[in-house]
This record gives C-alpha cells, structure tokens and sequence, in this order.
C-alpha cells in the first residue's frame, strides 16, 4: 500500500489542519461570552429580570446535561432530576449534618451523581433505548418517593433549607443568593460546561461515543470496549446536572421533593429537544426560550399549558431538528450563496 | 406496451441531486440490464421508481401511466417487484413470513410458496427460523423468492448474484430467462458480466448519473461486451 | 381614589394541575372579597388590585412566582394551596419585604417550626382538627376503628390525631391504612377495612383520592357496614361531586356556610347575588376569612407597606364571619371555634353541615412551643 | 383470594391501556406520552356522552372518537414526522398533552367528576364468601376480550402480518405494496380507540379529573418496557404481574408500594434486558 | 515448524439441532491468502464468526500466534491483531467516512488512515457521512474498517461482493500486495471465483458445516465433488 499519489497526499494533510485550528477557538469564544456576562447585570436593571434570568440559566445547565447525553449515547434520560436533584439534597443535608466543608460538599455533590451515573450506566446503558428511559425515570422517582417520606432528615414534602456557612470558596455567600451575583456565576458555569463538553465531543471520546451510540457492535471489533465509555458520557452529564443542582441549591437555599419529580426532569429534555440537542449549546438556547416563553404565557392566561403545547407540537412539527438544526441550516445556505457567489 | 418507462429523471436524495436526466425503457417480455461502477446511481434509479429518492424533473410512467407522486408502494401495485440491494429481510419475520409479505399485492400466478419453495429448496426446509438468521447467500434467495411471490409483469433486480454460490447464479440465469419468456420482463442491475451477458438482451450504462451508453447484448461475446462497455 | 397607594394582593396558587380545583375556589373567594371591598370604595381609602400566579402547587415554583409577585409591588399574598408551597415560601418573605397570610393550609409548622415574622396564619391547623376528635368521638359507641389517611405528613399526622383520640376514649384502632398519593385503586385497603371486623372509620383523604376512594367504597358495601368519619373527606367540593354516595358521612368542618350567624348569613347572601346559585365552599369562607384580616389590618396600620401591616396584624383582633378573632402574637394563628357535622340535604342539596361547635379555647389550643418569633 | 381477584381487576384496567400505548409504539415508534390524556379525554367523552346515550352507548362513542382522533393523529403529526428521531415526537405527544388537558379543563371544568357504573354491572356478587363488586369482573372480561382479538388478528390474519413487518421496517414492507400510512393510521386509530375504551370502564372506578391520565402513563410504561417494548403477550403478562405485586403490596407492605412497579421493572431488565418478552438482540 | 498465525481446531456452532459448524479445523501460515469458499449456507461467516468471537457460544478453540484466544472478547481480538470485514455492511452510518477509519485506526499501533483510503478509492468520499454513499462504497469502508492499524491477520468476508469489475481487480491487487508486503495473513470468503483463483495460496471447501476438500487452486477447480456443489459449469 505504497501507492499514495501527491494530489491525495496534499488533501490529506489540508483536512489535518482544519481540524486542529479548532480548540483555541473554542477556548476564545467561551471567555468572550463569559466575559459578556458580566456586562449583564449593569444593562439589565431589573431585579425581576435577573432573577428570572438566574433561574433560566440554571435550567439550562440542566437541559445542556441532557442534549449531552442523547447526543453522545443516542439515549434519553426521562430521570435526569434525579441528579440535579441528589445535588441540592446533598448540600443540603450537609448543611444540617456539618458532615464536611461546604466547599467539599459542592465538590462531593457534583461528584457522587457521577458516580452514580457511572456504576448504574455500567448496568443500565446495554438497555433498549426506552427501557433506559424508563430505568431513569424509575430512578429518579424511586429517590422521589424517599425523599417524600424522610420526614425525619430531609422534611418530606415540607422540604428542606439549604444551611450554607457565610463565605463558600472565600466568596461572600451572599453574593450566590443575589440575582445580579448569582447570574454572572450560572452564566460562567454554563459558558465553561458548554465550551467543554464541547471540546469533549470533538475529542477522539466524542468521536468514540458517536460511533458506539451508531453501531455498538462494530465499535467492539474495530477493538474498542463499549460499555465503559458510554457509562462515561452517562457520568459526565450526570456531573453537570449535579452543578446545575448545586447551583440551584445555593441561589434558593431550600430544596424540596420536587426538584427529583418527573415534571422537572421532562421539562429539562423539552428544552432539550426544542433546542436541538445535534448542537451542543442546543439545548441551553432552548432552555432559556422555553423558560421565557412559558413565565411569560403564565403571566398573561391560566391556558398557557394549551398555549405551550401548542407551540411544542407547532415547533418541533415544523422543526424537528430543533432551533440549533434551524440556524445550522440557514448557517450553511448562506454560507454556500456566499460561496456561489465568488464563483 | 412498455412496462416502465424513465424520461429525463433527475433524482435526488435532500438536496443532493444523484440522477441527470436518465431516460430508459422496459418493454414487455425485455430482459434489459444496467450497468455502472459503483456510487453512479444505478441503486437510485430503482430509489426513484419506489419514491425513496426524490423525482424534482422528468418523468417515470408504469405501463404507460405516468405517476407523481410516487409512494413506497405504488410500483408494487403496478406490478413492479424489486429485489433490493442489501436484501432487506424483515427481522422478527420467519422466511415463511417474509414469502407471505411478498404476495400483499395479491397478484395471482405461477408463483406461491411451494413453486419458489421449489427453485429454492432451502427455503422450504428453514420456513420457520427467523428470516435474519439465515446464511447471505440464503437471505439473498429469499429476497428473490419474496419478489417472485408478487407474479410481477416486472421484476427489478438490484445485484442479485451477490451473494450467491456460483451454481446457485447459474441456476437464477436460468430462471431469469425462462420468466421473461412467460411474460415477466426483467430489469438486472449487476456487476457480474457473466450473468447479464446470459440473461439481458439491451444495456444502459450509466456514469455518474447519467446514462452514457446503450445497445444490445444479442450478438456480442462475454469479452466484446466487457471491453464494449468499459466500465 | 387617586390619591392613596393601592393595596396590592399577590394570589400565587393552583391555577392547573392536580389541585386547581381547589385554586378555582379560593380563587372565587379572593375576586368576590377585592370587588366587595372596592364596592364599598376600598380599603382605607385604597384601591384593591389583586394579581394570581400559577404555581401547579409545586413549592420550587411556588417560590419562584412569589418572589415575581413580591418584586412586581404584589407583596401582600394569600391563598396558597400546598401547606410545602407555604414553607418555601415562609423563609424568603423577610428577603422580598412581603407579607402572607395562610388561609387553608393546615400544617403545624406554618406557625410552629417554622413560623416566620411576616407568616399569619386564619385557618385551622392540623393540631386544630386533631383536638375536635376527641369531643366528638366520646359520644360514639362504636368501639373498633379503623383508619384510612393519604401516605404523606397531613394523612400521618390525621391518623396519629385518631390514634390518640381513640385511646383517650377507649376505642380501639384495629386496622392502619395508608395509601400512596394519588392511588387509583383502593380495593386493596377497602377490603382489609371489611376484614378487620371494624364498626368505624376515620377517613383522612381529600380531593381525587377521597372521591376515588369512595367511589370504590362505595361499590364493596364499606359505607353501609362501618360509621364514617373524616378530614377534608367530605368537603363542599367532594360532596358536590359524590352526592349521594357519601350521604350520613360525619366530617370536621372548619367553615360551612351553613353556619348560622348573622355575619355569616350576610356572606353568604352576597356571595349567592355575586355567583347566583352559588354558595362559599370551606376553602372559599376560610380564604375570605384571610382577606378580612388583611384588609382590617391595612386599615389600622394606615399603610401597605408589608412591614407596617405585619405590626398590625400581629396581636390584633378582628371581625371575621367567624366571629371576632385573636391573632396570637405568639405564633401568629388566628385562634377561632372548629365544628363537626355530618353530610346532609340542606335546602334540597347534600352538604356537609355543622351539628357541634367546639369553642375557640379547645379548638385552637394555646400556642406552639416550637415556634420563636 | 379476594385479594388476588382485586390486583386481576387492575391489572387488567393496565392492560387494556398499555396494549394500545404497545401498538403505538410498535408501529410508530412513538414513545407516546400522550396516551394518559387520551385515556383520560376517552373518560370525559363516555361521560359526556353516557349522560344522553347511556354507559354502553357512551363507550361505542368514546372509543370511536378516540379512534378518530388517532388516525387523524397519526396523519397529520406522526407520519410527518416519522423520519425523525423518536424523541422528537414523544415532544409532539408532550405538548398534545398540555393541550389536551387544558382543553377538558376548559370544557368540562376543573372540579372532579364521578360516574356510575351502569345499573346492569352496579350490583355485587358473593365471591369466596366476601361480597365483590360485578362491574369490577367485567374489567377482567373486557382484558382477555381486548387481549384475545388481539392475539387473533396480530397473528393470523394478513393485516396483523403487515403490522408486525411494519413495525420493524416499514419502507420494505410498503416496498411489497402495502399501504403502510393506511396501515398506521388504522393501528394508531385502534391503539387510541383502545385508550377511549380504558377511560370508559375508568369512570366508575375513579374520579375523573384533567390531570387523571398523569397518574396512570407511568404505570402503563412500566408495563410496557416490562413486556418488552412490542410485545403484546409481555405486556399481557407485565400488566397482571404488576397489577397484581401492586395490589399485594398495598396490602403487606404499604410503605414501598408505590414504588413496587418500578422495582419489579427494574428487577426484570437486570436479568432479560429485552424485557420479559421482547425479541433478543 | 514456525508458529500458525491462525489456528481453528473443532470448531463447532449449533442452533437448536443443526451444526452449522461441526469440527472444522483450519490452519493458516503467516502470510498466506487462504481462499474459504462453499455453497450458501455451509457455515463460512460462521467459521468466521467463531474465530472472531461474534455470537452465540462455539466449542473448539482459536490459537491465534501460538497463544490459545478462545475465552478473549472480541475487542481484545482486534486488539491483538484480528481484524474482520462483514458480509452484511457493518459501518457507523453517521460518522464520515475519514473519521471511522481514523477512529478505528487509533486502536492500533500504526496510523495508516489515509494509505488505506487512498488504496481503497475513498479518499474522495472521506468527508460524506457513510449513510450517503453508495453501497458498493460502503462495502469499501467496511473493508477499510477491517484494513486500517495493520492487523495481522484478517478475516474477509466477501470483500467483493457488490464491486464492480475494476473495484475487484483493484481488490484482488491489494490484497496481494498486503500479503507480501506487510505480511499479512488473510482468509478470504468470496463468491467471486475469479479474485479467489486470483489471489488464494491456497483453498478450503466448507459444505454443510465441514471442510469438504482443502487444496491448491488447481486441485480444487478439478475436484468434481467441489465443481457439483458449489462451482459449477459457468467457471471457465
Ligand atoms: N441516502 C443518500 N443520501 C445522499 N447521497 C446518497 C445516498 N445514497 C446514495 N447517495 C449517493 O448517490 C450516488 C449514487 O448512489 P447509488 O447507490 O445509486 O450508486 P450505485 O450505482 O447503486 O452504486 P453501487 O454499485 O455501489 O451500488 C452515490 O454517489 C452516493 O454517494
Ligand atoms: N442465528 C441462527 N439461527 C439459526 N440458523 C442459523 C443462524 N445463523 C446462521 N444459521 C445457519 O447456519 C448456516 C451457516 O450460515 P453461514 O452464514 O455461516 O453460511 P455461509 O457459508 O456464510 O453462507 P453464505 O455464502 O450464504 O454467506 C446456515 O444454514 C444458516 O441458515
Ligand atoms: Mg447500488
Ligand atoms: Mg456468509
């Protein structure tokens, strides 16, 4: 196989570069947008906008851990609150217990979701793609219902108060709970989540994931295990819906059962989906419409939910590729006009 | 009367046009042939016929009707039989299952399950295990013999030799042949020249989306027509 | 009116989901007591605007639109549903400068535990209801009983009430049932019941669960072999759907309007010419109960601001159709009478209507221990 | 005993309604989160019509309607959409259930509503000693009819052969001249048909409310990923196993009931990850 | 004696009461191109099937480079040198072309991607995503998938099947050459007599889940048991 003529050696070598240009890009454009949000509070002076804005943020932390995972392992998680959720308990409870520094306890509520996500995915990602659903969803009600009856511990359905010390990583605690702080802080950690897992699914893991998720059993005989990097992918979007969890937990001070109920954890994938989760930051994009769109028809009409899934069947009928698949596909008529035009 | 007839079809999958005014014709009792390298569009012109490519140009008629639009099964119900390549064996059905599905049409004639169970024995001794467990070769007869169940005045075959052991390929010659003389017309897509040079009498050649070339089989040798068609 | 700041209301409750049934009546209550007061040319001079908020009685929401409410200037609220949706809400009010005052959540630790300065409370507690069953179950002759409550802290603690009323009594509790939220079947419970050789039965369930229960009740016999008593079993609401099925079922009642007093009587005739054909429900008269004290408390403070009105409210007396009523300083619970009654025809409809009075001083017993304000 | 013939009755209440979420998403793949609504508009549309027509009358109307309403379903969202990804439609099925129960709400109120049994069924008989209600026998008789002619058509007619090719590929089935979108339209009608008759024989067992269906879909997925996703007899047998461990736990250890279902779920797909009866990969 | 790159001894798969394999036996030189042809149905990808480690449980054992492989997965396979292409394309349909074989390239210790796309004709089709091209072309890749990080054995099965006449040739060529220059050992199913008369060393004939005859390609072409039922009359 020696036969590699000049021409196709050129074009191999074109593409290569091409595809390493790409990381410091990534890395730019994730600090430019960072950087905006700092401007944020300044524009917007409302409080009411903020903390709107704040909680937006937050939900779509959690719909960017979701679209992670249908894109990377082709499967759906119907119990994706049960992590958001297992955070914000788990601050919790260890405001109430003092078990370890709130600093560890942000750190450990990130962390044992994962590995939870983790072990489980090990049993559970080999599964039909609805019965993993519906294996999530069990999950995540399974820890609904505890939560719902620890009346001793966490409150049952009264819920908790999150106790925080006044300064949590040499930040004034304060600054978490006020709209205007806490919002610069979601937005950062929604900005840094994006810029990874993107970086993450242009990486050889993202490409290997991509391909198990399209045909598992040829992954396997072009020699690679499967099961360990999809429960990866399971833990990682586990992980940042535990930070959307902590998150929340720190902005609201007080969890209840109802941060693991299903209405959340289907809510979460809605935005997901009518963000489009082919693109990484689909589903935040979509998150904050939905969340805007919805606070705003509950507003203005006790039918918003009519309302809502009207517009649900009405968007996804007509995009069903979700609104990142939309502006993909304008990007790229456009971008061939452009190149038509040259020519 | 022609059994199908394409006028400057241009064929597209999304936006990506495959087919450049392809133009060809299947009369009745015709065994015509296509031929191509692979990726010119020899698949998507059987893709075209069954509506699973896009005709955005030109024309194709079934026995002289012009169709538009066309539905996955309107050419089943004109009488058009495909044998699809890749076989497409329906998983969950028995072979026994798979010959039924073939007959939906509900066309009556020579062939049923014992007279395809016949040409091709092994389908008689497994027409209970699952379709998708038997051997390439086996599931490639069964796609055929799933065709045949229809009696179609017109059988497509998208590479049907693949697969099959040389005797069975002599044997499927044959039967080729020996249909269009009770009224089926063939239309063979193949890389196998020995079998089009027994079975067709016209060619197409198509590259890269168009047809280039055309003539007939009759007269010429095994090596005239490889050289001839040069692809 | 121009002159005056007006009197802002916020209302997050259930417009949809589960229990918006239950925010439709408070709802009602809420509307006919704003235009009843603007009527009358406001409150001190103030124009009443009142702005609801859905909240699908989920507290994470219910939080989240409060606090909207609070920073849109609605920062007096009422008529939550959920007694959780109330907790959550409790700790923030001091942060958003609000005011709320509960009016038919019933936990203990509304104005126990968790009692806040700016958290009043009109309705009866749990504590409340479960101190009424003692009186009332004295004069039974039924010894053995059995419960069945909803599987969550008010179905619990309604069932622990029974427990102990019973053993102060002498009955004996010979069967404990507790299905889950939300159960569409009870076979399963009824007929542990009618094995359990029970003469009675204390019913802690409310809204869909009490009338699927008592539907399936219904069709094993269970009503026609056992006496039935319960909470938020048979309410104005419930009895209006079931009708005869839960006909003879005795009940606490924490407001009717079949209560006879000239306050009430008026209520109640105004409610009919404002809903024709309409009377208040139980959540609709306690709900109606909060906007008099709220509106009697701005009247005193002479202001709207949150703070001012809490001063007034904490420690004062006012004029409800109950009657008129403390508002304990320490615990900040409205202290009133509870009543028990039965499910009957009253004018041609089946009601649940009130045959005893428990006074105030036993019906609201002094204030929580565990509350420090 | 009486206690087993309690968890058959709502066992089979599951069947029926988890049979035609199974034909949905066999033919469709549509993970249809709807399917609690419909149940639940098949409630109010038998008790709406049972109030002119009678409870017979009333269910021939509520399964026809629902019927109608799922061809047309299936025309205008599923079809279009059939070339997605499944999770695009069980959006669509999201929303239509927003719609849907606002829609009832707004028609027939928010307050709960309860229906009788009709007089033929509203009596009792003696059952190993105890008095058991008759109406709840004909839920049992109303599962193995539904489970019987389903068995019968899936299996040996021509159009229950097109179903099962359909759902597994359904261009090479339209290849062989079946019209799979008349095909679909019909087995989507019949799955939602199917849901109109399970709201219909609902009604005297529970409240009826807007939010009913949402207490019940969930149950009625477990069934179906315990019987294997398209297999009706897993779901035959899931549904009965499950209504009847849901029943007995209520009874023995009420505590974890409700989470009963989703162990026995889960506890199933640890040891046959296609379910109990689901094709093997 | 040098050690086998591959050896087969016994094996044997059953479904239900038929032997799809029964006892077959099969070894293979270092760089030999072994021909492996046989009727439809006579249990060839199954013989592969069962040296890869795909499928049900098979009795008998694989000696892969003097060390005894029969307990390995099917990754730990590859990873050690054993590739396999399929008779029934087994491609990732959403990945483009260059990122699979690249994905499968990194496995391995060598990177030869664009060698072997360039040797198989796909470097045109390197950035279509693999459901768009045509079959024949997604035959290749397959191909390519089982060529890419230089196994050093490989299990074709019917590699040529769906080429055309020159893909073909240029496949048969290949294969040549792989064998001489890497030397790779390589079993080879096909239909195709004339890439298996072109390249094989040497032949084996399965019929009915055994080895019917074992040969150079000579004395198979003239073994009339072979020639009645698999050959035919048509092989020149
Ligand atoms: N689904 C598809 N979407 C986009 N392009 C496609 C699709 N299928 C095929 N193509 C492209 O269309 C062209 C023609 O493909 P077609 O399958 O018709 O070729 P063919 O002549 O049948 O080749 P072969 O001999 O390999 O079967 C090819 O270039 C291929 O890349
Ligand atoms: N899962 C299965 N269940 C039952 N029989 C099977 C199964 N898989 C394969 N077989 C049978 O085993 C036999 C051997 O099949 P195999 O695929 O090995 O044949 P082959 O020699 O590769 O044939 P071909 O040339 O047609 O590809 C066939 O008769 C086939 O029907
Ligand atoms: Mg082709
Ligand atoms: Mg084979």
């Amino acid at each position: 196989m020696s036969s590699a003529v000049p021409r196709d050696k050129a074009k191999v070598a074109a593409a290569s570069i091409a595809a390493e240009r790409r990381t410091p890009t990534v890395v730019l454009a994730a600090g430019l947008l960072a950087a905006a949000g700092f401007a944020v509070p300044w524009v917007v002076g409302s409080q009411l906008a903020l903390t709107l804005m704040t909680q937006a943020v937050i939900h779509a932390i959690l719909a960017t851990s979701i679209g992670f995972m249908i894109r990377q392992n082709g499967l759906t998680s119907f119990g994706h609150a049960a992590f958001f959720g297992m955070a914000a308990y788990l601050m919790a409870l260890n405001g109430k217990l003092d078990a370890m520094p709130a600093e560890l306890a942000v750190l450990a509520a990130i962390a044992v979701p994962a590995a939870f996500a983790f072990f489980a995915g090990l049993i559970i990602v080999r599964l039909p793609a609805l019965s993993f659903s519906m294996l999530t969803l069990a999950v995540a009600q399974s820890l609904y219902e505890l939560m719902l009856r620890w009346r001793g511990l966490a409150g049952g359905d009264d819920g908790m108060a999150v106790r925080l010390p006044s300064r949590l990583f040499g930040i004034d605690i304060e600054l978490f709970q006020a709209p205007s702080s806490m919002f610069v802080v979601s937005w950062c950690a929604l900005v840094a989540v994006i810029a990874i897992l993107t970086l993450v699914a242009r990486s050889h893991f993202g490409v290997l994931t991509v391909a198990i998720r399209e045909n598992e059993e040829r992954a396997r005989y072009v020699g690679y295990h499967t099961l360990v990097p999809r429960a990866l992918v399971f833990a990682l979007s586990a992980a940042v819906g535990g930070l959307a969890g902590v998150l929340f937990a720190l902005y609201n001070a007080f969890v209840t059962p109802g941060a693991l109920h299903w209405s959340l954890s289907g809510e979460a994938l809605i935005m997901a989906v009518i963000g489009g989760p082919q693109a990484i930051w689909g589903p935040a994009l979509g998150a904050v419409i939905f969340f805007v769109v919805k606070n705003a028809m509950g507003d203005l009409t006790e039918h918003w939910p009519a309302i809502i899934g009207a517009m649900l069947i009405v968007v996804t009928v007509l995009l069903p590729q979700g609104i990142s698949g939309l502006l993909n596909r304008l990007n790229r008529l456009n971008r061939r006009s452009r190149e038509a035009g040259k020519a | 009367m022609t059994l199908l007839r394409l006028q400057s079809v241009d064929g597209y999958y999304g936006g990506a046009r495959i087919l450049h005014g392809v133009s060809l014709e299947v009369g009745a009792g015709e065994r015509v042939a296509i031929l191509g390298r692979n990726g010119v569009g020899k698949t998507t012109v059987v893709n075209a016929c069954l509506g699973i490519a896009r005709v955005r140009a030109g024309q194709i008629a079934f026995q002289g009707q012009a169709q538009a639009p066309i539905r996955h099964f309107t050419a089943a119900r004109a009488g058009i039989a495909v044998v699809p390549q890749g076989r497409r064996i329906v998983p969950g059905l028995t072979v026994r299952e798979n010959l039924a599905l073939g007959a939906a049409v509900g066309r009556s004639g020579k062939w049923n399950f014992e007279s395809v169970c016949d040409l091709f024995p092994i389908l008689r001794e497994r027409a209970d295990t699952p379709g998708t467990a038997m051997s390439g070769g086996q599931q490639q007869m069964l796609a055929i013999g799933r065709a045949l169940m229809a009696n179609p005045a017109l059988l497509i075959l998208d590479e049907p030799s693949e697969g099959l052991a040389p005797v069975i390929v002599d044997e499927l010659a044959a039967t080729l042949v020996r249909l269009a003389g009770e009224d089926t017309s063939i239309l063979l897509i193949e890389q196998n020249f020995s079998l089009v040079h027994r079975v067709a009498q016209r060619y197409y050649v198509l590259s890269k989306g168009a047809v280039v070339d055309q003539g007939t089989v009759e007269g010429m040798s095994m090596a005239d027509l490889k050289k001839h068609v040069a692809v | 009116w121009a002159a005056k700041e007006p009197l802002k209301i916020g209302v997050p409750t259930s417009l949809t989901g589960p229990y918006s049934q239950l925010g439709d009546e408070v709802k009602r209550a809420v509307e006919f007591a704003v235009n009843e007061a603007n009527a009358a040319g406001g409150v001190d001079g103030r124009k009443v605007e009142v702005r609801f908020l859905d909240t699908e009685a989920k507290p994470d929401l219910a939080r989240q639109q409060a606090e909207k409410l609070a920073l849109e200037g609605y920062n007096i609220m009422t008529a939550t549903i959920a007694s959780s949706e109330v907790l959550a809400i409790g700790p923030m009010l001091g942060r958003w400068n609000a005011l709320y005052v509960a009016t038919v959540t019933k936990a203990n630790d509304i104005t126990g535990k968790q009692c806040q300065p700016r958290l009043f409370r009109v309705n009866r507690p749990d504590y409340s209801d479960a101190a009424v069953i003692q009186p009332w179950l004295a004069t039974r002759s039924e010894a053995k009983w059995a419960i069945v409550a909803a599987d969550y802290a008010w179905g619990r603690g309604s069932g622990e009430g029974f427990r102990n009323a019973a053993a102060a009594t002498g009955k004996t509790v010979v069967s404990e049932n507790y299905p889950p939220l939300g159960s569409n079947d009870y076979a399963a419970f009824i007929q542990k019941v009618l094995d359990s050789g029970a003469q009675g039965m204390w019913v802690a369930l409310a809204g869909r669960d009490a009338i699927t229960f008592a539907r399936q009740a219904k069709q094993f016999g269970l009503f026609d072999k056992v006496t039935t008593a319960g909470i938020s079993f048979t309410t104005d609401g419930t009895v209006k759907v079931l009708g005869d099925v839960v006909k003879g079922i005795n009940t606490i009642i924490n407001y009717s309007a079949t209560l006879d007093t000239p306050a009430n009587r008026k209520f109640v005739s105004d409610w009919a010419k404002a809903y024709p054909g309409d009377s208040p429900t139980n959540f609709g008269g306690e709900t109606y109960i909060g906007m008099q004290v709220i509106f009697q408390a701005v009247k005193k403070a002479g202001s709207v601001k949150p703070a001012d009105v809490a001063k007034a409210m904490a420690g004062g007396t006012f004029e409800t159709i109950l009657g008129t009523q403390l508002m304990r300083k320490e615990d900040h619970q409205l202290v009133g009478p509870n009543y028990f009654g039965i499910v009957e025809a009253v004018n041609g409809t089946l009601r649940p209507a009130i045959k005893m009075t428990v006074p105030a001083q036993t019906a609201t017993p002094g204030p929580d221990a565990n509350c420090k304000l | 005993m009486i206690q087993v013939i309690n968890g058959l009755v709502y066992g089979s209440f599951l069947y029926v309604l988890a049979v035609g979420l199974v034909l949905i998403f066999g033919l469709r793949r549509v993970t249809n989160f709807a399917h609690g609504s419909f149940f639940m508009l098949g409630a109010y549309v038998s008790y709406a019509a049972a109030a002119h027509l009678g409870f017979w009358t009333g269910m021939i109307v509520s399964v026809a309607a629902l019927a109608v309403f799922g061809a047309l379903l299936d025309r205008f969202v599923f079809r279009p959409l059939s070339r997605e990804e499944p999770i695009v439609t069980l959006l669509v099925t999201f929303g239509l259930l927003f719609v849907l129960e606002d829609a009832v709400r707004t028609i027939w109120g928010k307050d709960y509503i309860s229906v009788s049994a009709p007089e033929a069924l509203s009596g009792s008989v003696t059952l190993f000693g105890s008095q058991f209600p008759t109406y709840r026998l004909f839920v049992i008789a109303v599962a193995i009819a539904v489970a019987l002619g389903l068995a019968v058509w899936l299996r040996s007619t021509k159009v229950g052969l097109y179903v099962r090719a359909s759902s597994v590929d359904p261009v090479t089935t339209a290849m062989q001249g079946v019209d799979t979108d008349r095909l679909s339209a019909l087995v989507v009608a019949i799955g939602t048909g199917l849901a109109g008759l399970s709201g219909t024989i609902a009604g005297p067992l529970m409240a009826l409310s807007p939010s009913m269906g949402g207490y019940i879909i969930i149950d009625c997925f477990i069934v179906v990923v315990t019987g294997g996703l398209t297999s009706f007899t897993g779901a035959f047998v899931a549904a009965l196993v499950i209504g009847q461990f849901h029943n007995l736990g209520l009874v023995y250890v009420p505590e974890v009931a409700s989470v009963i279902p989703l162990l026995i779920m889960a506890a199933v797909l640890g040891l046959r990850p296609q379910g109990l009866a689901g094709p093997r990969k | 004696m040098t050690t086998l790159a591959l050896e087969g001894i016994d094996l044997t798969r059953r479904y239900g009461g038929f032997a799809a394999l029964d006892k077959v036996s099969l070894r293979l030189e270092p760089g030999e191109i072994r021909g492996l042809i046989g009727p439809n149905g006579a249990g060839k990808s199954t013989l592969m099937d069962a040296l890869c480690g795909r499928g049900g449980p098979t009795g008998g054992t694989v000696v892969f480079n003097g060390r005894d492989i029969s307990g390995l997965s099917a990754q730990a396979r590859r990873r050690a040198g054993l590739a396999r292409s399929f008779q029934k394309t087994n491609i990732f349909p959403a990945l483009m072309v260059r990122e699979q074989v690249a994905l499968a390239a990194r496995m391995a210790e060598t990177d030869n991607t664009d060698e072997v796309l360039v040797a198989l004709g796909l470097l045109d089709l390197a950035d279509r995503r693999a459901a768009d091209i045509s079959y024949g072309d997604q035959r290749r890749l397959d191909l390519a998938l089982a060529l890419v990080g230089r196994p050093s054995v490989l299990l074709l099965d019917e590699p040529a099947a769906g080429l055309s006449i020159n893909e073909s040739i240029v496949l048969a060529r290949l294969l040549k050459d792989l064998a001489s220059s890497w030397n790779v050992t390589v079993l080879l199913v096909e239909h195709d007599m004339e890439v298996i008369f072109a390249v094989s060393d040497r032949i084996t004939v399965l019929n009915l889940g055994r080895v019917l005859a074992e040969g150079t390609r000579e004395e198979i072409r003239g073994n009339p048991e072979v020639v009645r039922a698999y050959l035919g009359s048509s092989i020149e």
